[in-house]
């Protein structure tokens, strides 16, 4: 696989390391939810067979993390943004 | 003895003569052979045994895809089992042995299994074996594991080395037969970057082997002149011995190059191999197709060989695999089989062509030759005990007759050569043109041509490669105009004949694996009917060819069975490699000591000088501890550096743990969503220890946090868990909160930093740097930091103890780091100062109770580790709210504790289990276990951290640490967990 | 039709014409009393327990496809019980325990092989770790053995040991560990359960859930609805797609885990072994071929295939471990979809929906797990309770935090 | 810089040749002051202006380096820079800080790297085999930054201007501490066609 980083251009997968579902991040930052709510996120994932948004750190490229839309049937690859830009 | 080798030109070189050894006996052959030819060149078609009923063997084809003629190639630590005798490019002493027979391959014992062939069908493991119970395991199993298996792995080291390399084109062309040169000329002369891989040494694919004329030369020399046109861009490189084994996401592909293995060993400074990962913006699969056999009785004896591959043998290596010839064909191509071989003075006494109609130009050149020609026929068996000596042939009439061969050529018909196309998960269709199955919804970047997308003939194949190399470089921004080639027209009608219905004699649907068309019936019969359930009980293709020449035919015979269509039966996923690859090629140079990094501290060479002995910290290499000449125990010198510090002064070596740089407005806010503690209150100037959780409540790690400035903090980490703290705060500043102004920076590499401990440390620092900074508990207290002047470089100095000593840690920029040490280790000579290693550093932190590694582990919260009063109850920070879940506050649930055996001369072990005394060793029992545990020359005794059930109220009492595994059962005592100065009366000193 | 040497010697003699379908290819009823949705080798031993323990017979095995050729036809065949927590190690010993039975139990052989399992290690505080566990284990009355360098070397001299970054300085052995032919137990739990009664129905795939206001009371497949009392999904690798059928979330990812296999050569490695220093595991098969394996690829995946950076990890692993397979060759490698859960530890527990059933999250521990799974999950299907030996694996557990997390990476199932 | 400190080369104890031949040549760059610039929130524009006001360059936003008057720029990720300063000394960060200070945070890492200058014929075949990345002439530019992963170390590499030879040279910088392991990995890499290593011409 090969994750076009937006900084660094098209790199190798060997360069990336994965956190998951981009969801998931949101509960962890928002400190006003429930105990029930953050379990949900933290554990529970939609985790379909298809489009994906989860989220790359490029450790051995630029330190960016990175929104990805991908499919998990076939590994395509559909957007690449990064998480500080990436739209609400 | 050469009695097999033609006359005339081929690709080998006449006059030069190699000399090699098979079984122990000296042959000869030519540059240009492989061990294949030079074998059959010598009358040799025995070549080994099979797998499961020891039959002889021969070679059924010319290429990778050879299920048979497998042997074990060089000897000693360079043996290498299971290698195809048609892809052994010959080389002068050569030395190889055939497999799987014993005492030789002519008078093997083991044959005595196909005599019990009636016993050992398909899966007939399954059914037996299972009485006595005990038995499976002491007897059967062994025998079966002796028997199983083909060559024998040489259990040295590997001698060789491998290369990885990463190469990047415009267009990948896989395959150089004549729609790969077509593609690749093409989109080469348009001035594309460009990569040809070629599997076999010699390029030109069928052209080497097939007697065609393009543009009215011969195909090998078109071929010759179209790849020196292509070895002459500089754009394009062009590999051969080089085989594309895998396709993989992001138009990523694996090649091995196999740049020795035609040498006896490699030149100096080469690898044996080369793993090429090659990255292709549009690639042209130009593979080819295979040809298959006919299931039919005996169609694996010795001397029956792929029809294709027997042209192959005449026209490129001038060898004939017999001298009278039969052919047995189910399409036109066979018969250019029968027609080379006429060609080439051998005789052809018999065409069985298992149509009952073909051309009359066919028909018409045969008679010209006087061969005698069967239409609608088909072999139904063949004789001779190790070699072929005759076929039994079944006419349309029902005649059986039997005719005295030496050797027969078999055209099953071909099947394109898709394998890496559906590498990516694409499903291939079955084509009723073709009577194969083609590649199917490939993706974009990804053209497959020739006889791999079903063009059988030659202009069709050049015309496919000439088109796809065009729109491959135009898609890439190169215009490219098309060429054309002038060649013949071809006949290529073909009718499938997957088996002959009354086979007499075992009829091979896999070779390598023994299996029989009789074995499908079985498989069938008990119900294992989906392609699938067949491969997987009969075996049928798990061989090292993957059933490349049979599995179709296999799947034919199901259909038949199960009456379905082949279509219907489905296919068996293609799995990468493409043909077995060097596992040690696809380490490449991680091996041995290169298998990671090491990671040397600033001062290495200086601990190395003092004789310091090493441990591995993740990639780094720390000093453990440093003995003095006649210290022999290193418990002793452990025991020394302890000492020291404690009465004197010591110096560590603290560099590798992580060091973060914080800025920002916002930095102080940032910290205190991070850390469970507070931190925004540290005063600059200041350092507080921090604890950082993961969101699901668990620490992440602990470390100090130093506020340098305002907006600036310096973190620490520890060694082994920086990767993942600095990858937590830069997910917390750039996902959860890039509103905030934060900046990180990685400072590790930039400082050495030594931590200066023990009652004298004062002393030492002031003898070095009194007139830089004033070290006074009131000027420099406990837990206090300061900029300091050193050697003329900006440094820090920090107030803080790990091993509960007064301490200091001094960072400097990296290249003061041996000065300072020397300068440190001079000054406090006098001072009886000496160095201590991680060992010592261990046995201090628990003898102060500080939690590490073995007690930060993942799945201790806080409160387990005993510090749960810092985490805030008034702020929000990552981890908060699921650290607050019932069942981690629970108490019952084990916490820290201390752990002192009662005998003080007994040893306690870290792993050891904790038990109530009376209790049984049950794990309805289990309490806690010792997490880290030490001999402490301070106390004179042993003592340890653990993790107990409601280790509060059980302060005093008296339990059990049980290690049986190291037989050990240790009546301890529950105490606090710090075992040394609990006042903390001493780091202020 | 009872297996036997006898049989087969009988067989022989007419040509093995008198064979008859290992298992019953069933069309399926319109209702059952349990239906377990899933043909794999949990699905299948759940039935045959369901029959020989409950009594219960009326069950349907419902596969997609062919029966055994999800995660049971495609891992490493590796059986053990050394685990650590409390919650996994009955667990896993009880079904330690189903596989030394299990041939004369199904009377299929399925070459169940206590070859030893060796996880090596290279640092004190690996060590540290590794004797906690076997001092659990030991605990619990399963066999643990501490080696060190020395013995293992004895044991497996093909390793590196002079020339090792990381040098091997010891290994835990379980003895009882080995490994099982997995094909062999699919086709064994089927036979059994079929002759037992219940139907194994392939080519049959859950579209959907019938439902009675919140209660499952049965499926939609592709060969029509079928209705049941109690329904149990268990299809490791697409637990998340099904749940999904039912509106449910699950703590529970889908990644991929590359397997490999070497041409086969003659007896080399005698047991399965793991390096500790890298992600590499290997044993031996019967037929010859090293069976190989290291980390998943670490993303979320259902294609059921690998890519290139895991495989030269794993390579590198191997050589970094035995350097004298460099010039065996990679014959097949291919991957499979794990169900990787919150903190890699499995589910068998009844869901929200009254009626629906689950067993899941069995990470790239589900074989070996294969009999007790079979026997924990009948359990639940039959009693509608836990069966005391999978208590700990409740949905429940992440939210009262009572995890099962014997790596402590937390909820980061790539890393489990 | 004091005498104690121009401390001996990390590369003194490695072996110094390999192969025959000068396919690769590696210098090392020791004395290169170097800093991390990380941009304040909202500050880019005027820590850009600043920038070009005071080096006479405009910072780079990809993966880029400029250089002039002995300072070079290289953008090592979004709105992060290295700092590189050829023989500048230990004031080459102190004294910018104030100058940065409310537009970026600027952190000495002078120490925290091992710089090699690469040059000869082979430099990119002997890279291929290190590095996962595309080096041809017209991908990997002049001027052309890409930090990346060799042997499980991570490295930052620019393309200078080709040598007056018309070789390329390519800088690599790597984590002092990963140093040794590095030179190793690159002079095997090199030998076949051959190597050789020019400590810094400091000595």
């Amino acid at each position: 696989m090969r994750i076009n980083c937006p900084f660094c251009g098209e790199r190798d997968l060997s360069e990336f390391s994965y956190l998951g579902d981009a969801d998931s991040a949101k509960a962890i930052a928002s400190a006003a939810q429930s105990e029930r709510e953050q379990i949900d996120a933290v554990y529970l994932r939609a985790n379909p067979a298809g489009v994906h948004r989860e989220l790359w750190y490029h450790a051995f490229g630029c330190g960016s993390w990175l929104n990805v839309t991908r499919d998990t049937r076939t590994h395509e690859i559909f957007a690449v943004q990064l998480s500080r830009e990436r739209t609400p | 003895m050469s009695v097999n080798r033609l006359e005339g030109e081929g690709a080998i070189e006449r006059e030069r003569t190699l000399s090699f050894k098979f079984d122990g006996r000296r042959y000869s052959a030519h540059p240009g052979d492989t061990l294949a030819s030079a074998l059959l060149a010598a009358g040799v078609s025995l070549v080994g045994r099979s797998f499961k009923y020891h039959r002889p063997r021969g070679i059924l084809t010319a290429g990778s895809e050879e299920p048979n003629a497998l042997v074990e190639l060089r000897s000693g630590a360079r043996r290498e089992p299971n290698t195809r005798a048609t892809m052994i490019e010959l080389f002068d002493g050569l030395q190889a042995c055939s497999q799987n027979a014993w005492p030789s391959r002519a008078f093997d014992l083991g044959a005595v299994n196909s005599a019990l062939s009636r016993l050992f069908v398909a899966g007939f493991y399954y059914k037996t074996f299972m009485w006595p119970a005990a038995w499976w395991e002491k007897v059967y199993e062994p025998a079966i594991r002796r028997v199983a298996g083909l060559g024998r792995a040489s259990a040295e080291s590997d001698p060789d080395c491998y290369e990885k390399v990463h190469a990047f084109c415009d267009v990948l062309v896989i395959g150089s037969g004549p729609a790969g040169l077509a593609a690749a000329l093409t989109a080469a002369r348009a001035g594309a970057r460009i990569i040809v891989c070629e599997e076999d040494f010699l390029p030109g694919g069928r052209l080497n082997g097939d007697r065609h004329e393009i543009d009215g030369t011969p195909g090998s020399n078109w071929a010759r002149t179209a790849v020196a046109e292509l070895r002459a861009l500089p754009q394009v490189q062009f590999m051969t011995r080089t085989t594309v084994f895998g396709a993989y996401d992001g138009e990523t592909y694996g090649a091995i190059e196999r740049v020795s293995d035609h040498l006896a060993v490699p030149l100096a400074h080469q690898p044996r191999q080369r793993f090429w990962k090659i990255v292709a913006r549009r690639t042209v699969l130009a593979s080819g197709a295979l040809e298959r056999t006919v299931v039919f009785g005996g169609n694996d004896r010795p001397g029956v060989m792929l029809a294709a591959a027997v042209r192959t043998y005449v026209n490129r290596f001038r060898v004939t695999p017999g001298r009278r010839v039969a052919l047995f064909t189910t399409g036109d191509d066979g018969w250019k089989t029968a027609f080379d071989l006429l060609a080439a003075q051998v005789e052809v006494p018999l065409i069985i062509d298992a149509r009952t109609q073909v051309s009359a130009a066919l028909l018409q050149r045969a008679r010209g030759h006087d061969v005698q020609v069967i239409l609608g026929g088909q072999v139904l068996s063949t004789a001779g005990s190790r070699a072929l000596r005759r076929i039994e042939v079944l006419d349309r009439g029902g005649r059986v007759r039997r005719v005295r061969v030496d050797a027969l050529s078999v055209a099953g018909g071909w099947s394109p050569n898709i394998a890496l196309a559906t590498h990516l998960g694409m499903r291939p269709r079955w084509s009723e043109t073709i009577n194969a199955h083609l590649s199917a919804d490939l993706p974009a970047s990804l053209c497959v041509v020739g006889a791999a997308a079903g063009e059988f003939s030659l202009a069709g194949a050049l015309r496919s490669g000439a088109a796809a190399g065009r729109e491959a470089a135009c898609s890439v921004g190169f215009a490219a105009p098309l060429p054309s080639w002038r060649t013949d027209d071809e006949l290529i009608d073909s009718t499938p004949l997957w088996f002959v219905p009354g086979s007499r004699g075992k009829a091979f649907v896999d070779y390598q694996h023994d299996v029989t068309a009789e074995d499908v019936a079985l498989a069938v019969r008990e119900g294992y009917r989906s392609a699938e359930h067949l491969k997987r009980y009969t075996t049928l293709g798990m061989g090292t060819d993957q059933g490349k020449t049979v599995q179709l035919n296999g799947h034919a015979l199901l259909a038949a069975r199960t009456g379905r269509e082949v279509a219907e039966v489905g296919t068996i996923a293609a799995r990468p490699p493409y043909t077995p690859v060097a596992i040690g090629a696809l380490a490449a140079r991680e091996r041995g000591r290169n298998f990671r990094p090491y990671r040397f501290t600033p001062s290495h060479r200086w601990a190395e000088a003092r004789g310091a002995v090493f441990v591995d910290a993740g990639q780094w290499r720390r000093a453990q501890w440093f003995p003095l000449p006649g210290e022999t125990d290193w418990r002793s010198t452990v025991a020394r550096e302890v000492n020291t510090v404690r009465a004197a002064v010591g110096v560590c070596d603290v560099s590798t743990l992580g060091k973060i740089d914080v800025q920002g407005h916002d930095a102080a806010s940032f910290l205190e969503r991070i850390y469970a503690n507070s931190v925004s209150t540290v005063p600059v100037g200041r350092v507080r220890y921090g604890l950082m959780l993961r969101a699901d409540g668990m620490v992440l790690d602990d470390g100090t946090v130093a506020r340098l400035a305002e907006g600036h903090y310096l973190l620490s980490t520890s060694t082994a868990h920086l990767g993942q703290v600095m990858r937590h705060l830069t997910y917390a500043q750039q996902v959860l909160w890039p509103q905030l102004d934060v900046q990180l920076t990685n400072v590790t590499e930039q400082w050495a930093q030594y931590a200066i401990a023990g009652p004298l440390a004062r002393t030492l620092l002031e003898q070095v740097c009194a007139d830089a900074l004033a070290l006074s508990n009131a000027d420099l207290p406990h837990m206090a930091c300061a900029p300091l002047r050193w050697l003329g470089q900006r440094a820090r100095v920090f107030r803080i103890s790990f091993c509960g000593e007064l301490g200091y840690e001094l960072a400097v920029p990296a290249r003061c780091a041996e000065p300072t040490v020397r300068a440190l280790m001079q000054a406090g000579e006098s001072l009886g100062v000496t160095p201590y290693g991680t060992e010592a550093l261990g046995v201090m932190r628990i003898e102060k109770g500080h939690v590490a590694g073995a007690e930060i582990n993942g799945t201790t919260t806080a409160q387990d580790l005993g510090l749960g009063r810092l985490v805030s109850q008034r702020k929000e920070f990552i981890g908060r709210v699921l650290a607050g879940r019932a069942a981690l506050s629970a108490p019952d649930r084990p916490s820290l504790v201390g752990l002192k055996p009662l005998d003080p001369q007994a040893r306690l072990t870290a792993g050891a289990h904790l038990l109530g005394m009376g209790a049984p060793a049950r794990l309805q029992n289990d309490q806690g276990f010792v997490s880290s545990s030490a001999f402490s020359p301070t106390l004179g005794r042993w003592i340890g951290l653990g993790f107990l059930s409601r280790a509060r109220e059980r302060l005093g009492e008296r339990i059990r640490a049980y290690d049986p595994l190291r037989n050990l059962d240790v009546p301890v005592e529950v105490v606090q967990p710090v075992f040394y100065d609990p006042e903390g009366l001493r780091v202020k000193g | 039709m009872r297996y036997s040497l006898f049989a087969l010697l009988r067989q022989g003699l007419m040509a093995h014409r008198g064979w008859t379908p290992a298992w019953r290819d069933a069309a399926p009823k319109s209702a059952y009393q349990v239906i377990i949705v899933g043909g794999g080798g949990h699905a299948l031993a759940t039935a045959y327990y369901l029959a020989k323990v409950h009594g219960i017979t009326d069950v349907a095995v419902l596969e997609k496809g062919a029966i055994g050729l999800g995660n049971v036809g495609r891992n490493t065949t590796i059986i053990r019980s050394n685990y650590l927590l409390p919650g996994n190690l009955p667990f896993y010993e009880f079904s330690m325990q189903l596989w030394e039975g299990l041939e004369q139990d199904l009377n299929y052989n399925a070459m169940v092989s206590q070859r030893g399992v060796l996880n090596l290690f290279h640092s004190d505080a690996q060590r540290d770790a590794f004797v906690r566990r076997g001092n659990a284990m030991r605990l619990h009355g399963v066999d643990a053995e501490l080696l060190d360098a020395a013995a293992v070397r004895r044991m497996l001299p093909f390793l590196e040991f002079d020339n090792a970054r990381f040098p091997i300085q010891g290994g835990l052995l379980q003895r009882r560990g080995g490994t099982a032919r997995h094909d062999a137990v699919v086709w064994g739990y089927a036979r059994a359960a079929s002759e037992r009664g219940v139907d194994i129905v392939q080519n049959c795939e859950v579209t959907g859930f019938l439902r009675a206001g919140e209660r499952i009371c049965g499926v939609q497949t592709t060969r029509g609805e079928i209705r049941a009392e109690t329904v149990g999904v268990a299809v490791a690798g697409n637990s998340s797609r099904v749940a999904a059928m039912a509106g449910l979330r699950l703590p529970i990812e889908s990644h991929v885990l590359q397997a490999f296999v070497s041409e086969a050569i003659k007896p080399l490695i005698p047991c399965v072994v793991t390096f500790g220093a890298g992600h590499f595991y290997i044993s031996q098969s019967d037929k010859g071929g090293l069976v190989f394996g290291g980390d998943i690829d670490g993303y979320n995946s259902y294609a059921q295939r690998g890519n290139l950076p895991t495989i030269e990890d794993v390579c590198a692993g191997g050589m970094a471990l035995m350097p004298g397979i460099g010039r065996l060759r990679l014959l097949r490698s291919w991957g499979g979809v794990m169900d990787m859960s919150m903190d890699g530890s499995p589910i068998i527990d009844r869901t929200p929906l009254p009626g629906l059933y689950l067993n899941a999250g069995w990470c790239y521990g589900g074989f070996k797990a294969t009999p007790a799974s079979g026997y924990c999950f009948a359990h639940l299907l039959a009693r509608g309770e836990s069966h005391e030996l999978a208590r700990a694996y409740r949905l429940e557990r992440f939210a009262s935090g009572d995890l099962i997390d014997e790596k402590g990476q937390g909820p980061q199932p790539n890393l489990h | 810089m004091s005498d104690e400190c121009a401390a001996r080369s990390i590369f003194a104890a490695v072996p110094h040749t390999a192969g025959t031949g000068r396919g690769v040549i590696a210098i090392e760059r020791d004395g290169l002051a170097i800093a991390h610039l990380a941009a304040r929130a909202t500050q880019l524009a005027q820590l850009t202006e600043r920038f070009r006001e005071h080096f006479g360059m405009v910072l780079p936003d990809g993966a880029r380096r400029v250089a002039a008057h002995g300072v070079a720029v290289a953008g090592i990720a979004p709105q992060r820079w290295l700092l590189i300063g050829e023989d500048a000394g230990e004031e080459f960060v102190s004294g910018r800080l104030a100058l940065l200070e409310h537009y970026a945070a600027l952190v000495e890492l002078s120490d925290a790297y091992a710089v090699l200058r690469l040059r000869g014929a082979q430099v990119r075949a002997s890279l291929a085999k290190l590095v996962p990345i595309d080096l041809h002439d017209t991908r990997f530019r002049p001027g052309d930054v890409a930090q990346t992963v060799l042997e499980h170390m991570p490295v930052t590499l620019w393309r200078l201007e080709d040598a007056p030879t018309g070789e390329p040279m390519i800088e690599l910088a790597v984590g002092r501490s990963f140093a040794v392991s590095l030179y190793e990995a690159l002079r095997e890499s090199a030998t076949e066609f051959g190597f050789c290593f020019e400590p810094t011409a400091k000595g």
